[in-house]
């Protein structure tokens, strides 16, 4: 196999992980931690497809301003989700 | 030399999704921020490879776009757990 | 080509560092001795990974691009350190003991 | 039996999917749909027509400038969603929660912070003003300098925070990426154009070759800022906790 289609791979296979991480956890908190891990994979995936336009525009609005509302959100409602 | 760059991007990669490991599970939240801070060092240390791979220069504004947002993340979340956490529950 | 090697030694030095800090965060008990790997994955792996890339790509306008980020990695590291050590202890998270260790697995 | 009918309700629709996308065309043929009608000619005669070396920046602003124009409204109207829920602050002394907290932020993180923001700030002008040759633009700056808000709110308090940037000068600054794009294309009308056209037929040939270039940059400015003052006013907006009126000073 090719040296870049494995990067590919496991950046993909990374994606997919945080992407059911952040849907199937109880914890909110977990969740919007892990939902920014996957706005910073995203941001790399969109470069590796040579859009630095839309990588600029995911790291610095998906993983830095809307993690941080998502906090303060949280902190402001209820952490847990109900069963 | 691009083949080399590859794979040292790949075995970074393959870290950060060990390192992924203490983002989702790590029993408290502080865990899962230092997880988070790890994951994206990595990732912008990928950027700045995947940058001299592709050869396009520019997007070395990426990486620093990167490194401006994880301090201010990391450092606004650890304010925000510190100062009105609630009693953690591992 | 001694440019290259220069920018491949750099290189394998901070994919060392990382596999380290990556076995630390992983392995250490409790989250105050994994800030220690952690950090250092930080400042050692990814600066000298950049400046390799430093080496690789070589005089240009661009490093200054390269010095940016290591500077800025070197002091913004340092400090989430810092601030998520001091959250942690203002949170009273329990520290790792030898003996409780045996008992139950994380030491809490 | 919801989950067995929920089950297979998604594996028809992956099936579906996956035939879509079998029956698609290979990733880079240099033959399809998506290649053949308009790209060539931006890619072609992008630089000759906007004057932005970056074909993305002159294909969002100049090309397509009444989908950015709309994309634009829609922060501004997420803006005024926020508001409409949450209030707006009222001239006085204002608290965010992290200010009533018994535990002070640390002196390390508080310095560094201080030293941290005017660089981010400096990037993101950078940004902002060199989205015609390089990746970025107005709205990727103006989200930048968002973080940067968000840091100083977060260590120094909603006080400190808002006393630098007071409401007066938030408020007038919030519709500046509409009323940039507005005002551009105003001009386009005055100059004998349509709306939204930048090289206006009757005045561009007159003046210097290069307006394009500047009323791009102007553009980008206008979303820059207004992209900046949007996501602080609903930082702030979310942080604050009580409003206290200010004693006489």
């Amino acid at each position: 196999m090719k040296m870049g289609t494995a990067l590919n791979l496991v950046l993909i296979l990374l994606l997919l992980t945080t992407a059911l991480l952040a849907v199937t956890a109880r914890d909110l908190l977990a969740a919007v931690v892990v939902f920014s891990v996957y706005s910073l994979i995203m941001a790399l995936m969109w470069q590796r497809l040579q859009a630095p336009d839309l990588a600029l525009t995911e790291a610095a609005v998906g993983a830095g301003v809307t993690t941080v509302l998502f906090v303060i959100t949280i902190f402001k409602t209820r952490r847990r989700e109900e069963e | 030399m691009d083949r080399f760059l590859t794979a040292v991007a790949l075995v970074i990669s393959v870290n950060a999704f060990i390192c992924l490991y203490r983002a989702a599970v790590g029993p408290t939240t502080q865990d899962r921020v230092l997880g988070v801070n790890i994951v994206g060092t990595k990732t912008l240390v990928v950027v700045v490879l995947v940058t001299y791979i592709l050869a396009e220069n520019y997007f070395l504004d990426v990486a620093i776009v990167y490194a401006l947002l994880l301090f201010v993340v990391t450092v606004a979340l650890s304010r925000y757990l510190e100062a009105e956490g609630w009693k953690e529950v591992p | 080509m001694a440019k290259d090697i220069v920018a491949g030694i750099f290189c394998c030095v901070g994919t060392l560092f990382f596999i380290i800090g990556t076995t630390g965060l992983l392995r250490m008990p409790d989250l105050f001795t994994r800030l220690h790997p952690s950090t250092k994955c930080d400042t050692l792996g990814a600066c000298s990974v950049i400046v390799g890339m430093a080496v690789h790509n070589g005089w240009s306008w661009d490093l200054l691009k390269l010095a940016f980020i290591v500077c800025f990695l070197l002091l913004s590291s340092a400090t989430c350190g810092h601030a998520i050590g001091r959250s942690a202890l203002r949170r009273n998270i329990p520290y790792w003991k030898k003996k409780e260790a045996n008992e139950d697995g994380h030491g809490a | 039996m919801k989950k067995v009918a929920a089950l297979l309700f998604i594996s028809a629709l992956a099936v579906l999917l996956l035939y879509v996308v079998a029956s698609m065309p290979p990733m880079g043929d240099p033959d399809n749909p998506t290649a053949t009608h308009v790209i060539p000619r931006y890619l072609e005669r992008a630089e000759e027509e906007t004057h932005t070396v970056n074909v993305v920046t002159g294909v969002i602003l100049n090309y397509r400038g009444y989908d950015t124009m709309g994309e634009v409204t829609v922060i501004f109207c997420a803006l005024a969603a926020v508001l409409a829920v949450l209030g707006r602050e009222r001239r006085g002394v204002i608290h965010g929660f992290v200010d009533r907290s018994e535990v002070p932020a640390s002196v390390i993180v508080k310095t560094m912070v201080r030293f941290m923001v005017p660089f981010i700030i400096l990037f993101s002008v950078y940004t902002i003003l060199h989205g015609e040759t390089s990746p970025g633009g107005g709205f990727q700056g103006g989200a930048v300098i968002g973080g940067s808000m968000i840091i100083f709110t977060t260590i120094f308090g909603l006080y400190e925070s808002s006393r630098r940037i007071p409401l007066k000068v938030r408020a007038p600054l919030e519709g500046a990426a509409v009323m940039g794009f507005f005002l551009v294309g105003s001009l386009g009308l005055v100059g004998g154009g349509n709306f939204l056209t930048y090289a206006w037929p009757r005045v561009a040939q007159g003046l210097h070759p290069s307006l394009v270039v500047w009323l791009t940059v102007l553009v980008e400015v206008g979303i820059g800022l207004g992209g900046a003052m949007v996501l602080t006013s609903i930082l702030f907006a979310m942080i604050r906790e009580e409003e206290e009126i200010a004693p006489a000073s």
